[in-house]
């Protein structure tokens, strides 16, 4: 149906009869079709069969992933709004809440990078202003294929820029994310984006639309012919010819939505609002149908009065187009005009489109003409839900450490990993976002999580986003309660608490058992987390169909935490601040270097087989030992903070050591002092990913009160150095097993990325 | 050889550009705008003398790097240069 | 002290300024809206940082052709202190308030990163609370920050002290590796020939407290009240 | 009637992505490139149809928006659209 870039879609005056054909364009099965069908009591129209489509598609309506992720724990005290609505929400006293949520924009940022991952923020960021909050800050978690693959510079540079060009121009500091690289993403890559926004917890707006005969409001931009069938192309594997469905491809404008952000939040202060929401994906005909299922009411709409950029434009592409920068309300009867004055002050479009009835249908009429009419129940309540058969994934064998050789060279092997594609500093990324502006940004990117300040206020925000695929390929369950740990262990490493996540679950084709087998691991794997650490899930997204021909990404359940710390001034970071710190090394050290970046990057181990088991994550331990450091932090008593990841210990010291300022504060470890009596291999104690831990570098004093706390707690801590020199020494058995000059790292670590984009 | 390619987005496209120029010349006071589209315009010098290699050879550049068909269109004109 | 600081459509930078004055000056400023007609009489007027219409067409091109704007250039030429930081001095210099012109950075991609600075001309009524030659840290976030004049200009700019900061590295020389975009003779701020327009890339009012990374903004503000002071 | 302005960087100054393109392009295999500059296309429509007003008009337009003399210069194409 589309042609040489115009899309060219049959008017339903034309009364042309739905065929197979058509309905299989559409990403519906027969047996789909024959529901719809038995829903009307007729045969749709073509603007029906979009409709249906879109709605029954499985970005909106989760058909594969519902059964799954009913499984999430969605509660807990602080909670406000778990999933279901635009975002989630918790409660951060003080009357204040928090309004997050993650999304992925993978299949059109692939095909158009720049625009493609702007638009994906600009949607990010209605999910959550929608809800009555102001954005505060931007995160985002991005995967792109191996760095030699001949696509993946030019898709690095062109999601960049096009991140930062939104989120500069709209003013919300982008503030932190992750960004990795591996073969299995060449041909589809993931940019999955976050948004944090702040509401007064009694100035909430939800989508809910109520009052028979109110006024259904259309605002933002004007309606184009843009990102027709969005909602079916993330819902579809990719295959060569996708490359010719581009005109599905919006083009955002961050312009707009910056007004769009500021009338709407003035006209939230006002008492005008029954109920808003954002048109996202398949734009007006999901959003009014959202609402209206929401309130158990109809809707009539009269799409002549729908603003419109292009002429011409038929109501199939109205209802399923995906113009950007667009909200849909209900008012209050009788504040039309003081809204209208307010989008009009901000040279926005504001429109009077329809109104609420009591049919509990969706009623469209365009010239006069009834162009479509549905029982929203049948839209929403009819969608498929599929119990999609799985497999679970073949469990790898666990890896000693003693059977696995240990580098020729330590220095060597750390300077490969730090100075490569996935270790090295992230700056040339997070330079091209102002991670700054709004003036709250406390913990700039670069280090665990990212905190900002509550405006006005002492209070922190800290976020992370985090995933570790290869583990999840290796074991999706483990995989999947790491990358909620990692998350509440990096929030906690700044000294927050922890109080609930968003994610973005991005797999292959669940129609393959294999791969529904890992989302349905991976999904139990977080939940397990989630509630061992009282972590709830609050909003999320599934990104499915992440193949291309026929080869699916490594799964990728990115998972964004959020937590707050009651003072800023009381927060820990990476860098070493002082010369003569104890470093002290909380949590257990096993040297599990199975699914560890050491054998991947290091040993050069491709096979799930070679690699092996990633290392389990125990949620007691976990829970415990942040929970032991937590306060520590708040106690004031420590400033200086990392927690264990990618590369184990050894990387952790090298990023403490480059982190700090003027030339570089070294250290002096022995590793004897890890574990004089287990007998684990020195590579395995510097290079062994073991979850759960942390290192802290404080006086003296002050490491001698820890040690004494982490004892009578039962918290294994153990002294392993001290700060010091202008190098990182690590001695074994009276040897140097590794001496690296601080600049030298950092150089290394500095290069990679700024030399392989300029190459 | 001298090329001068123009880069325009494809009708139907959003162009932000465009739409805020038009606003601003009517805030300035201009009347009667139907419509404002902004594009790009690339020179290109060439030591390339047969035009037909050098038309296809621009083609190419086009095709690759200075324009991104899933929402641009672009044209090519040659002009031979002052004493070549 | 009365400042204004003026809000176009997408200025983003409006509020950290106005809380930066009010923390450093004690005074709330008034909010001036582009559309709004009147200025009230203020002593300091704040062009803000932002994306201005989204610097579609240049940066800062639309907002300099705003009314508003032209009230900013009346209350210029009476004397009135005006400060444009980033995008403001994007449209200070559109608005030929001050000379040349803030093309795209050279590496072509955004920066938000912080500079060091170097006072150049410490007797002006921002600079007073510097010493002459004092190196700060400021930071950095645009996307057009490349200051370019031609030569008579800029010559001209160096011969009156005009060029009031300029970008250094480490050392505290204003060589290329301390110049972040590409602007002609490491400008990041300038003055006009009167002394009471500014215009600088860098953000002040960002870094005016430890918790945000340094405080090396404050002595702007200070500077300003100070030279009310002694007015 | 459609007025085609070109806006472009005055010789002599630096034109920073016209330079970025000239290095992807020999990067991408290209030979024999003496030299890119990249500038701008705007395209707009207007109600006027005497040649004359509509040159007038839209030379202002580029005077007072359109372009910044600092740094650009500019140059107008009037084109009858067809069927008007
Ligand atoms: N795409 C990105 N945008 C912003 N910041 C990023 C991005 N990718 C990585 N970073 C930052 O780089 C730092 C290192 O990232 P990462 O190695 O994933 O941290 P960790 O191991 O603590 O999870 C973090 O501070 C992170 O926020
Ligand atoms: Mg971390």
């Amino acid at each position: 149906m589309i042609m040489d870039g115009v899309t060219q879609i049959p008017d339903k005056t034309a009364k042309n009869e739905i065929t197979p054909e058509m309905v299989a364009e559409h990403g519906l099965t027969t047996e789909e079709y024959e529901r719809i069908v038995a829903a009307l009591g007729r045969a749709p129209n073509i603007t029906e069969l979009g409709i249906y489509s879109v709605m029954w598609s499985e970005h909106c309506s989760y058909k594969s992933s519902k059964v799954h992720l009913k499984t999430l724990p969605t509660e807990a005290p602080w909670v406000i709004c778990g999933p279901g609505e635009n975002a989630g929400i918790i409660d951060i006293g003080d009357n204040q809440a928090i309004i997050f949520k993650m999304e992925s924009h993978n299949h059109p940022s692939y095909i158009e990078p720049y625009q493609g991952a702007a638009t994906g923020v600009g949607g990010i960021l209605r999910d959550v202003f929608t809800m009555g909050a102001r954005p505060i800050a931007n995160m985002n978690a991005l995967r792109f294929g191996a760095p030699d693959h001949p696509k993946t510079k030019h898709l690095v540079s062109g999601v960049v820029a096009g991140i930062g060009g939104y989120g500069n121009c709209v003013g919300v500091p982008t503030v932190g994310g992750e960004t990795s690289f591996d073969a299995s993403y060449n041909g589809n890559i993931l940019v999955n984006a976050m948004t944090v926004g702040l509401a007064d917890k009694d100035n909430i707006f939800y989508s809910a639309a109520a009052g028979i005969g109110n006024p259904v409001i259309y605002v933002g931009s004007k309606t184009g012919r843009d990102g027709i069938h969005g909602a079916t192309m993330a819902s579809a594997e990719f295959t060569e010819d996708s490359e010719a469905k581009r005109p599905t491809v919006q083009v955002g404008d961050p312009f707009t939505e910056k007004l769009l952000i500021e009338a709407c939040l003035e006209l939230m202060a006002s008492d005008a609002i029954i109920a808003i929401q954002d048109m996202g994906a398949a734009g007006l005909t999901s959003s009014s149908v959202e609402m209206a299922s929401k309130g158990g009411v109809g809707f009539d709409l009269d799409l002549d009065k729908v603003p419109q950029r292009e002429e011409g434009m038929t109501p199939y592409e109205m209802c399923l187009s995906e113009s950007q920068e667009r909200m849909l309300m209900v008012l209050k009867p009788g504040r039309e005009d003081f809204a209208k004055g307010i989008f009009e002050k901000w040279g926005l479009d504001f429109a009077i489109i329809g109104k609420i009835t009591d049919t509990g249908r969706l009623t469209i009429t365009w010239r006069g003409e009834i162009a479509g009419d549905m029982p929203i129940a049948s839209l929403v309540d009819d969608a498929p839900v599929y119990e999609r058969p799985f497999v679970a994934g073949v469990k790898q064998a666990l890896l000693k450490a003693g059977d696995i050789p240990a580098p020729d060279d330590y220095g060597d092997a750390l300077m490969k990993l730090i100075g490569g594609a996935n270790l090295s500093s992230r700056r040339w990324v997070w330079e091209q976002y102002d991670h700054m502006v709004m003036a709250d940004t406390v913990a700039r990117p670069g280090g665990d999580a990212a905190v900002v300040r509550i405006h006005g206020s002492e209070k922190g925000l800290a976020m992370s986003t985090d995933c570790t695929p290869r583990y999840c390929l290796a074991d999706a369950h483990e995989g999947g309660k790491q990358a909620v740990a990692e998350t509440w262990r990096n929030i906690t490493a700044v000294g927050a608490k922890p109080l609930a996540i968003t994610d973005c679950l991005n797999f292959g084709n669940p129609e393959k058992p294999e791969i529904m087998g890992q989302f349905a691991e991976a999904v139990a794997g977080m939940g397990e987390a989630c509630r061992a650490l009282d972590y709830p899930v609050v909003s999320g997204n599934v990104s499915l169909y992440n193949e291309t021909n026929g080869t699916a990404i490594l799964p990728t359940p990115a998972i964004g935490g959020v937590g707050v710390m009651a003072s800023i001034r009381r927060m820990a970071t990476v860098p070493f601040k002082r010369y003569g710190d104890v470093i002290i090394l909380i949590g257990e050290s096993k040297g599990h270097l199975g699914a560890s970046i050491y054998l991947q990057e290091v040993l050069g181990r491709k096979t799930p087989e070679e690699l092996g088991a990633p290392p389990p994550v125990d949620l007691a331990a976990e829970r415990r030992n942040g929970d032991f450091v937590r306060p520590l932090i708040e106690e004031g008593l420590v400033d200086t903070c990392h927690d264990l990841s990618d590369g184990g210990l050894i990387v952790a010291l090298a990023e403490m050591a480059m982190a700090s300022k003027a030339g570089g504060i070294g250290a002096e470890i022995d590793a004897g002092f890890i574990s004089p009596s287990l007998a684990v291999p020195l590579h395995g104690i510097l290079f062994g990913e073991d979850q759960g831990r942390y290192l802290i570098a404080v006086t003296e004093e002050i490491a001698a009160d820890i040690l004494r706390r982490a004892e009578a707690e039962n918290v294994p801590a153990v002294q392993i150095g001290a700060t010091g020199g202008d190098a990182l020494v690590i001695r074994h058995e009276g040897t140097e097993a590794v001496k690296l000059s601080v600049s030298d790292m950092t150089s290394a670590h500095e290069s990679w990325l700024p030399t392989y984009m300029s190459g | 050889m001298k090329a001068r390619v123009h880069v325009t987005l494809k009708p139907g496209v959003l162009d932000p550009q465009g739409k805020a120029i038009e606003h601003s010349l009517s805030d300035l006071g201009f009347e009667g705008i139907g419509g404002v589209r902004q594009g790009k315009f690339i020179e290109i010098e060439l030591a390339e003398t047969d035009a037909a290699k050098a038309e296809a050879m621009v083609e190419e550049m086009c095709k690759k790097l200075l324009s991104n068909v899933v929402i641009e269109n672009y044209s090519i004109e040659l002009e031979w240069l002052k004493g070549v | 002290m009365k400042s204004a600081v003026i809000v176009f459509p997408a200025s983003n930078c409006d509020r950290d300024i106005a809380v930066a004055l009010e923390k450093i000056t004690g005074t709330k400023p008034h909010m001036v809206w582009h559309g709004d007609s009147d200025l009230p009489q203020v002593d300091f007027i704040a062009l803000p940082g932002g994306f201005s219409y989204g610097d579609y067409l240049r940066s800062g091109a639309m907002a300099a052709r705003s009314p508003i704007v032209a009230e900013v250039m009346r209350r210029a030429s009476a004397g009135v202190s005006v400060f444009g930081i980033c995008n403001g001095f994007q449209v200070l210099t559109e608005a030929g308030l001050l000379p040349g012109a803030l093309m795209r950075n050279a590496g072509l991609k955004f920066i938000c990163r912080d500079v060091k600075l170097r006072v150049e001309n410490a007797g002006t009524r921002f600079t007073n609370a510097y010493a002459q030659d004092q190196i700060i840290t400021l930071p950095v976030a645009h996307h057009d920050g490349n200051y370019f004049a031609d030569e008579g200009t800029l010559k001209a700019l160096e011969d009156n002290g005009q060029v009031v900061f300029r970008y250094v590295d480490e050392n505290g020389e204003a060589s290329e590796t301390g110049n972040p975009n590409g602007s002609q003779h490491n400008i990041a701020g300038i003055i006009n020939a009167n002394g009471n327009v500014l215009g600088m890339m860098p953000h002040p009012e960002r870094l005016i407290e430890a918790e945000l990374g340094g405080s090396d903004g404050r002595a702007l503000f200070d500077s300003v009240l100070n030279a009310l002071e002694s007015a």
